[in-house]
C-alpha cells in the first residue's frame, strides 16, 4: 500500500499549483477594472469618506497588484476569508451556506447514482427496445433542460397550482410549519429542489452508464463468463457493472463540479440559502470579499471531489499504475 | 543486377543496404512522488548488423518483443536510433535525413519505402486510393502531372487491382485489397528497398498467398530488395533468400534460407522451427517445448539472452554473451554450443 | 460402435443487422465422437465461432439461432430453457475463447474468477473452492498456484492467461471442451506449449474436444477428424489423415496448396478473390466465384453435403470427377 | 473483388457522403438537424424580416399587457406585464442565443484546436502544461467565474456590446475541453500507421499535419461542437436568468428572468421561452448524438 500513499501525496501535491492558478484567475477577474474599490463603488453609490477610506485600506489599493494578491492569498491560506462589506466575517457567514449546499448536492448525487445505475443497465441490456427508447428519450430531454427552468415549472405546478409544497427557502421563517412540525417543514422544503437536481444529474448518469454498459457487454470476457455457466444476473451485476462503472466514476467526479457550478441558478430558483444563492445575492450588490470567498470555497470543494474521484478510480481498477 | 559486372563479382551481388551495430532502447519510467524515475530500458534492438543485397529479400523473424519492427523502423529513420549506422547505397541514412540537402533527403526517402502490418490503419481513411498513391508524386515530383493518372493505373494493375478502384476509399476494400493498395503506394516512389512489416499476418489464410506471390513477383520483376519482417516462419521461408533470427533485440542466427531452416545451429532457432505446426501428417518431428515465456525485454537476462529457456544452457551461457560467429560460409550463429548442433 | 457426444444438424444462425441479414451459419451439420478431438477449420466469416457459440447458446445479439438441432448426448440443446442451459455451459461443455487478453475480466483476480466458476457448478465452502482452484491451476501446469491466484490478468503473460482460461473451462470436468482459436494471439513457442497442454488434458480427462482454427498445421497435429467450413456451410468432413492425403473439396485442396510450409519451399498457388460477404452470399455453391473447377451448375444449384463412404462427406457437385492434390 | 461489374462506379461516395448516408438513417439526428434549422430560420426572420422590433413595448399603449396565451391571435403566447410579446421575444431571442451558442463555440474551437495541436504535436513539456491548464479549468467553477466576470464587466463596457462580451467570455472559458480532445486525438492519430506511411513517403511535417492529421481530427471536434453549442446556450440562459446578462438585447434567459419575477400572476412569460430553450438545446444535443453515431461507425453495427 506504499504506492497508494505515494499516489495520494502526488495527487495532493499536484492540486497545489492548480489551486494557486485558480486563485490567480479569480483574483485577476475581480481586479480587472484596475482596483476593486472602483467596482465596489459601482454597487454602493453613497459612500462617505470614512467608509471609502476603510474599503481602500481593506483592499490595500495603494499597493501594487501582486502585493495585493499575496496579501489576499496569505489571508486565504490562514483561513481568513476577509470581511463582508456589510456585516460580519466571510468565514463565519459561509459555513452554514456550505452545509446547505452539501445538504442538497450530496443526496442528489447519491440518489442519482442509486437510481441511474439500474436504469442505465436495464436500458443497455434491452438496447433499441421500447423501454430503452423511453429511457434514452427522457434522458436527452433531461440533459437539455436548464435546471432552474425545470425548477420554475415544479414551482408552478406544486406550489402555485397544487399548493402542496413551499416554493422558497429551506425552512419556513415562522409557524405554521408545513405538515405539522419543524422537521416535516424542512422535509417539505427540500423535496422540490432535491428532486429537480436529482432528475437532471440522473439523466446524465443514465446516459453515461448506458453507453459504458453497451461497450462493456460487447467485450469478450462477458461472453466468456456466460459461456462458463455464470448466471446472467451475476455476469451483469458483478463483471459488466464494475467494468462499466469504473470509467464513469471519473465523469461523476466532474459532474459534481458542474453541479456545484450550477448551484447559483438552482438555489436562486428555490431561494435555497446555500453558497450559490448567497453568491448571486452578494454579486448583485458587489460584496466582493464574500464573492471571492465563495468562489474559492467552491473551487476547493471541486478540487477535493476530483482527488477523491481519482482515488476511487485507482482503487477500483487494478490496471491504474499508482 | 547492374553494377555486379563492373565490380567483376558475378556471384556476389552488390550490397544495397548495410546495417552496422544498430541500437535502439526505449527507456522505462516509474512514477515517483514528483518526477519520473528511469528504472531501465527496453532493449528493443541491441547491436544488430546485417546487409541486404540488391534484389534480395532478407527475412527477419522473431517472436513478439524481439525488436524486429523497431529494427525496421529505425533503419528507415522513422524512429530515431540510439547508435549504430545504416548505409543505403553507401550513404549514411540518419546523417542524410538530419543534415543532408533537401534533394538528398528526398532521394533517400524515395529509395526506401515501408509496407505496414495493419491494412486497416495504414491507409488514410479520408483519401481516395488515387490520392493515396499519387501523394508520392506530389511530394517527389518525379512524375509530370499529366501522367499521374496513367501511372496510378499502371501501379494498380501491377498489384492486381483495377482502374476503377482508384476513385474509391479504403473502407470499401477488404484486408487483402488494402494491403495491395499499401504496396502500390510504396511502389509509387520507385523504391529500391522496401521494409515489409508483417504484411500478411492480419490477412485470411486464403488471401495470404496472394500477397506473398505478389511480393515475390515484384522482387523478381522490379528488382526491389525487401526486408521481410514476420513472426511467421513459413512465409519467411517462402519468400526470403537469407534470414535473420532475432531474440530480445539480438541476432541469434543469420544465414542462407535453406541452411537456417534445414540445418539450424542455434538452439533457439531449432526450438522455434520445431514449434511450427506443419500441415502434413507424414512429417512428425520431435517437438522441443521451451519452458516459460519470452522474458521481458526490459533488463534482459545476462549472458546469452536465451539461457533461461535453453535446453543446452551451461554456466558459460549465464555469464558471457555469445558473439555472432561464422561457423560455415554465410552462416552466423550466436551460441556457445553451436558446434553440438552441427 | 463409438458413441456420439455432439450432433449438430442443419444449424442456421443469422445476424439481423441494420445492413441486412448476415447468414453466418447457414445449414451446418457435423457430429463428434466421444473422447475424440475434432478440428473445425475455416477462415474469418466461415462461421466457426458462431457455430461454437450456438452450441453453448450464447450467440450475442443481434444473432439468433433460426433453425436446426444441436443434440448433446441425445438432448436437443435448442429446446432447453436459459436456466437448463446453464447446467450445460461450463459444467458439461467448456469453452476457451480466442483472445486471452480480453477473455478474463480485468478488474478481478484470477483466483476470484476461477472460484466463481467452481462455486457456480457445485456448492462448496470457500476453503474447498480455493483448494479446487489451486488444483485447477496445477492441472494447467501453472507454477506457484497460490501466488498466481492473487494476480490480476494484466499482470500475467498471454500464455499464462490462456492457461487460466483453459483452467476455467475445465472447472467442472466437462465432457466436451470447445477451444476457439486458443493460440492465435500467442507466440509460436507459447502456442506449442498450449497445444501440448490441450492434447495432454484431452487424453488425461478423456474429453471430447472441438478445436477451432484456421491453421491446417494445428489440425494436423491436434485433430483426428476435420470439418472444413466455408462461408457458413460445411465444405468437407473427413478423418484428418484422409483430408491431407486426398481432399475432395476444391476449397480444402486450395487451402492446402496456398499455405506456405516451414519444412520446405514450394510454389504457392493462391486462391483468387476474397472471402464473400454473407449478407449477399454467392448463389449456388458459395465457393464458386473463387473455384478453379467451377461449372454452370455451381452457380445455380447448392451442392448437398453428400456422404461418400468411409465416414467422409463433401459438398461439391464435381467431387467424383476431380482429382485434387493433398498437402504433399 | 465481389462481383466487380455490378459495383462499378466512376466516383464512389466519399467519407462525408458515407457519414451523411449513415446520418440520414438516424431519425433522432435528423430531428435534431430539423430543429436547429428551424431555429436558424426563426433567427434570420427575427433579424431581417420581423416588423416588430425586439423588446417592443408597443402593446403597453394598446392596453394588452399581461395577456394570457392562446386568446389573442396577435399575441399567440401572451404578453408580459409591460406589454412585451412573448412569441416575438422568442423569435428575437433565437438570434441572440444562437449567436451566443455558436459564436462562443467557434471561439473555443479555434483556441482549443490551436493549443491542442501545438501540445499534441510536440507532446513533452508543452503537453504537460496543457494538461495542467485543462485541469485548472475543470476545477474552476466556470459558471461562477463567468457570472463574476459578466457582472463586473457589464459595468465597465457599453451595454450594447454586453452580449458579445458574454460570447467572448464563454468562448475563452470553453476552449480547454477542445484542446484536451484535440491533443488526445492527435496523439492517437499520430501513432496510426498511415501517418508513419506519410513520413516514409517523405511528406513534410506540415503536409502530414494538414493533409492527414487534421482531416481525421475533425469528426470528434464536430460532434463536440454541437454539444458545446447546447451547453453554451444553457449557460447564457442561466447568466441572464440570474440577472447577470445584457438587459438590452433579447435572449431567452432575459425574458425567463422577467417572467420569473411575476411567476404567480403570469406563468406563460417564463414557461414558453423555456420551452424554446429546451427544444433548441435538445436539437443540438440530438444533432451531436447523431453526428457521433454517423462519424464513428464503430459504435454502431
Amino acid at each position: 500500500m506504499g504506492s497508494l500513499l505515494n499516489y495520494i501525496i502526488r495527487r495532493i501535491l499536484f492540486a497545489i499549483p492548480v489551486f494557486l492558478a485558480v486563485s490567480i484567475i479569480t483574483f485577476l477577474v475581480t481586479n480587472a477594472a484596475g482596483d476593486p474599490v472602483q467596482i465596489v463603488r459601482l454597487g454602493i453609490r453613497n459612500l462617505n469618506p470614512a467608509q471609502l477610506k476603510a474599503i481602500q485600506d481593506y483592499f490595500h489599493v495603494n499597493e501594487p497588484l501582486y502585493t495585493r494578491y499575496f496579501l489576499w492569498l496569505a489571508d486565504l491560506l490562514r483561513g481568513n476569508l476577509g470581511q463582508s462589506l456589510y456585516s460580519g466575517s466571510v468565514a463565519g457567514k459561509v459555513v452554514p451556506w456550505i452545509g446547505s449546499t452539501l445538504e442538497l448536492q450530496i443526496p442528489a448525487v447519491l440518489l442519482a447514482l442509486a437510481i441511474g445505475i439500474p436504469i442505465g443497465i436495464y436500458s443497455a441490456k434491452r438496447q433499441y427496445s421500447k423501454s430503452d427508447i423511453a429511457v434514452t428519450t427522457t434522458a436527452i430531454f433531461g440533459i437539455s433542460m436548464p435546471t432552474f427552468w425545470l425548477g420554475i415549472n415544479a414551482i408552478l405546478i406544486f406550489s402555485l397550482y397544487l399548493r402542496w409544497l413551499p416554493s422558497f427557502g429551506a425552512i419556513s421563517p415562522y409557524p405554521p410549519w408545513w405538515w405539522g412540525n419543524i422537521y416535516t417543514d424542512q422535509l417539505a422544503h427540500i423535496i422540490m429542489p432535491l428532486s429537480v437536481l436529482t432528475f437532471v444529474s440522473l439523466a446524465a448518469i443514465v446516459r453515461l452508464i448506458r453507453s459504458s454498459m453497451l461497450e462493456t457487454l460487447r467485450q469478450d470476457f462477458v461472453l466468456a463468463a456466460r459461456a462458463s455457466g455464470i448466471s446472467d444476473f451475476k455476469v451483469t451485476y458483478k463483471h459488466a457493472l464494475k467494468n462499466a462503472v469504473t470509467p464513469v466514476v471519473t465523469v461523476v467526479g466532474l459532474t459534481f463540479g458542474t453541479l456545484l457550478g450550477g448551484a447559483p441558478a438552482l438555489e436562486t430558483t428555490f431561494g435555497w440559502p446555500g453558497l450559490g444563492y448567497e453568491f448571486v445575492l452578494s454579486a448583485t450588490i458587489l460584496d466582493l470579499p464574500v464573492v471571492l470567498g465563495i468562489t474559492m470555497i467552491i473551487s476547493a470543494m471541486v478540487l477535493a471531489a476530483n482527488i477523491v474521484t481519482d482515488l476511487v478510480y485507482a482503487l477500483m481498477d487494478p490496471r491504474v499504475r499508482l | 543486377m547492374e553494377g555486379a559486372g563492373i565490380e567483376g563479382v558475378v556471384l556476389m551481388p552488390a550490397t544495397l543496404l548495410e546495417v552496422k551495430d544498430l541500437v535502439k532502447y526505449f527507456p522505462v519510467y516509474e512514477r515517483g512522488i514528483l518526477i519520473k524515475k528511469k528504472v531501465g530500458d527496453v532493449h528493443a534492438v541491441d547491436g544488430v548488423s546485417f546487409d541486404v543485397a540488391k534484389g534480395e529479400t532478407m527475412g527477419l523473424v522473431g517472436e513478439s518483443g524481439c525488436g524486429k519492427t523497431t529494427a525496421g523502423k529505425a533503419i528507415l529513420d522513422l524512429i530515431p536510433k540510439d547508435s549504430g549506422q545504416v548505409l543505403f547505397e553507401g550513404k549514411d541514412v540518419h546523417e542524410t535525413f538530419e543534415h543532408g540537402s533537401n534533394e538528398d533527403r528526398k532521394a533517400m526517402r524515395r529509395g526506401m519505402q515501408m509496407v505496414f502490418q495493419n491494412p486497416y490503419g495504414s491507409l488514410d481513411p479520408r483519401m481516395t486510393v488515387f490520392d493515396i498513391i499519387s501523394e508520392a508524386f506530389i511530394i517527389h515530383r518525379h512524375v509530370p502531372k499529366s501522367e499521374w493518372k496513367e501511372r496510378v493505373y499502371t501501379l494498380l494493375k501491377l498489384v492486381g487491382l483495377e482502374e476503377y478502384h482508384a476513385e474509391r476509399y479504403p473502407h470499401e476494400f477488404s484486408g487483402g485489397q488494402r494491403q495491395r493498395i499499401s504496396i502500390a503506394r510504396a511502389l509509387a516512389t520507385e523504391p529500391k528497398f522496401i521494409v515489409a512489416d508483417e504484411p500478411v499476418s492480419s490477412l485470411d489464410v486464403s488471401v495470404r498467398a496472394q500477397i506473398l506471390t505478389l511480393l515475390q513477383s515484384l522482387q523478381q520483376r522490379e528488382t526491389i530488395s525487401f526486408l521481410y519482417i514476420s513472426h511467421d516462419l513459413s512465409s519467411v521461408r517462402q519468400i526470403s533468400q537469407r534470414v535473420i533470427v532475432m531474440y530480445l533485440g539480438k541476432i541469434m542466427e543469420y544465414a542462407d534460407v535453406d541452411r537456417i531452416f534445414d540445418h539450424p545451429l542455434n538452439p533457439y532457432t531449432v526450438a522455434l522451427l520445431s514449434a511450427v505446426p506443419v500441415p502434413d501428417l507424414e512429417r512428425k518431428v520431435n517437438k522441443i517445448l521451451l519452458a516459460g515465456d519470452v522474458p521481458s525485454p526490459i533488463n534482459p537476462p545476462p549472458g546469452c539472452r536465451f539461457n533461461p529457456r535453453c535446453p543446452y544452457a551451461t554456466d558459460i551461457c549465464k555469464q558471457a554473451e555469445p558473439p555472432l560467429r561464422q561457423l560455415e560460409s554465410d552462416h552466423l550463429v550466436a551460441c556457445h554450443h553451436a558446434e553440438k548442433l552441427m | 460402435m463409438p458413441e456420439t457426444v455432439l450432433q449438430v444438424d442443419d444449424l442456421k444462425t443469422y445476424f439481423f443487422t441494420e445492413a441486412g441479414v448476415v447468414r453466418a451459419v447457414d445449414g451446418v451439420s457435423f457430429s463428434l465422437t466421444k473422447g475424440k478431438p475434432l478440428g473445425l477449420v475455416g477462415e474469418s466469416g466461415s462461421g466457426k465461432t458462431v457455430t461454437a457459440l450456438s452450441v453453448l447458446g450464447v450467440v450475442p445479439r443481434p444473432g439468433k439461432i433460426v433453425s436446426g438441432k444441436i443434440l448433446f448426448e441425445g438432448e436437443n440443446l435448442l429446446e432447453k430453457t436459459e436456466n437448463e442451459m446453464r447446467g450445460f455451459r461450463g459444467k458439461r461443455i467448456g469453452y476457451v475463447s480466442q483472445d486471452p487478453n480480453s477473455s478474463l475480466d480485468p478488474l478481478f483476480t484470477v483466483g476470484n474468477q476461477l472460484s466463481e466458476v467452481v462455486t457456480t457448478h457445485e456448492k462448496m465452502s470457500k476453503e474447498a473452492a480455493r483448494e479446487k482452484v489451486v488444483d485447477l491451476l496445477r492441472l494447467v501446469r501453472i507454477a506457484e498456484p497460490e501466488t498466481r491466484m492473487r494476480a490480476y490478468p494484466h499482470e500475467l503473460s498471454g500464455g499464462m492467461r490462456q492457461r487460466i482460461a483453459i483452467a476455467r473451462a475445465l472447472a467442472s470436468e466437462p465432457d466436451l471442451l470447445i477451444a476457439d482459436e486458443p493460440t492465435t494471439n500467442l507466440d509460436v513457442t507459447i502456442q506449442a506449449q498450449v497445444l501440448e497442454l490441450l492434447r495432454a488434458l484431452q487424453r488425461e480427462l478423456d474429453m471430447s474436444l472441438i478445436l477451432i482454427t484456421h491453421d491446417m498445421g494445428i489440425i494436423a497435429e491436434m485433430a483426428e477428424e476435420v470439418v472444413v467450413l466455408y462461408a457458413g456451410r460445411v465444405a468437407e468432413v473427413a478423418r484428418t489423415a484422409e483430408i491431407f492425403a486426398a481432399p475432395r473439396h476444391p476449397y480444402t485442396a486450395a487451402l492446402l496448396q496456398a499455405v506456405p510450409r516451414v519444412d520446405r519451399k514450394r510454389p504457392l498457388v493462391p486462391i483468387g478473390g476474397n472471402i464473400p460477404n454473407l449478407i449477399t452470399p454467392p448463389s449456388g455453391c458459395r465457393f464458386h466465384p473463387r473455384c478453379a473447377y467451377m461449372i454452370d451448375r455451381c452457380v445455380s444449384e447448392i451442392p448437398p453435403l453428400e456422404a461418400i463412404g468411409g465416414g467422409r462427406e463433401v459438398s461439391c457437385h464435381r467431387w467424383k470427377e476431380l482429382e485434387l492434390r493433398g498437402s504433399s | 473483388m465481389n462481383s466487380k461489374e455490378t459495383q462499378y462506379t466512376r466516383r464512389s461516395a466519399g467519407q462525408w457522403a458515407v457519414a451523411w448516408r449513415r446520418f440520414k438513417k438516424n431519425k433522432a439526428g435528423l430531428a435534431g438537424l430539423a430543429i436547429v434549422a428551424s431555429f436558424a430560420v426563426l433567427a434570420i426572420y427575427g433579424l431581417l424580416l420581423d416588423p416588430v422590433p425586439a423588446r417592443s413595448f408597443g402593446c403597453l399603449y394598446q392596453g394588452c399587457t399581461n395577456l394570457p396565451p392562446f386568446v389573442d391571435s396577435a399575441h399567440p403566447l401572451g404578453t408580459e406585464n409591460s406589454g412585451i410579446d412573448v412569441w416575438n421575444e422568442i423569435i428575437h431571442g433565437s438570434a441572440g442565443d444562437l449567436y451566443v451558442g455558436i459564436g462562443a463555440t467557434l471561439i473555443s474551437v479555434v483556441i482549443g484546436l490551436l493549443v491542442g495541436a501545438a501540445a499534441g504535436y510536440r507532446s513533452g513539456v508543452s503537453g504537460a502544461v496543457l494538461l495542467g491548464l485543462t485541469q485548472i479549468f475543470f476545477v474552476l467553477p466556470v459558471l461562477v467565474i463567468i457570472l463574476l466576470f459578466a457582472k463586473i464587466f457589464l459595468f465597465l463596457v457599453a451595454q450594447g456590446l454586453a452580449l458579445s462580451l458574454i460570447v467572448l467570455t464563454l468562448g475563452i472559458f470553453g476552449w480547454p475541453l477542445f484542446a484536451f480532445i484535440a491533443r488526445g486525438e492527435i496523439l492517437r492519430i499520430r501513432e496510426l500507421e498511415f501517418v508513419q506511411a506519410a513520413k516514409s513517403l517523405g511528406a513534410s511535417g506540415s503536409r502530414t499535419l494538414f493533409r492527414h492529421i487534421v482531416p481525421n481530427l475533425l469528426s470528434p471536434i464536430i460532434v463536440l461542437s454541437s454539444l458545446a453549442v447546447a451547453a453554451n446556450i444553457i449557460t447564457e440562459v442561466v447568466i441572464s436568468f440570474l440577472g447577470f446578462g445584457d438587459p438590452t438585447t433579447s435572449t431567452w434567459g432575459l425574458i425567463i428572468q422577467e417572467g420569473f419575477d411575476h411567476i404567480d400572476s403570469s406563468w406563460w412569460v417564463a414557461f414558453f421561452p423555456g420551452i424554446a430553450v429546451v427544444i433548441c438545446v435538445l436539437g443540438f444535443n440530438l444533432l451531436g448524438d447523431g453526428l457521433s453515431d454517423a462519424l464513428n461507425p464503430r459504435l454502431r453495427e
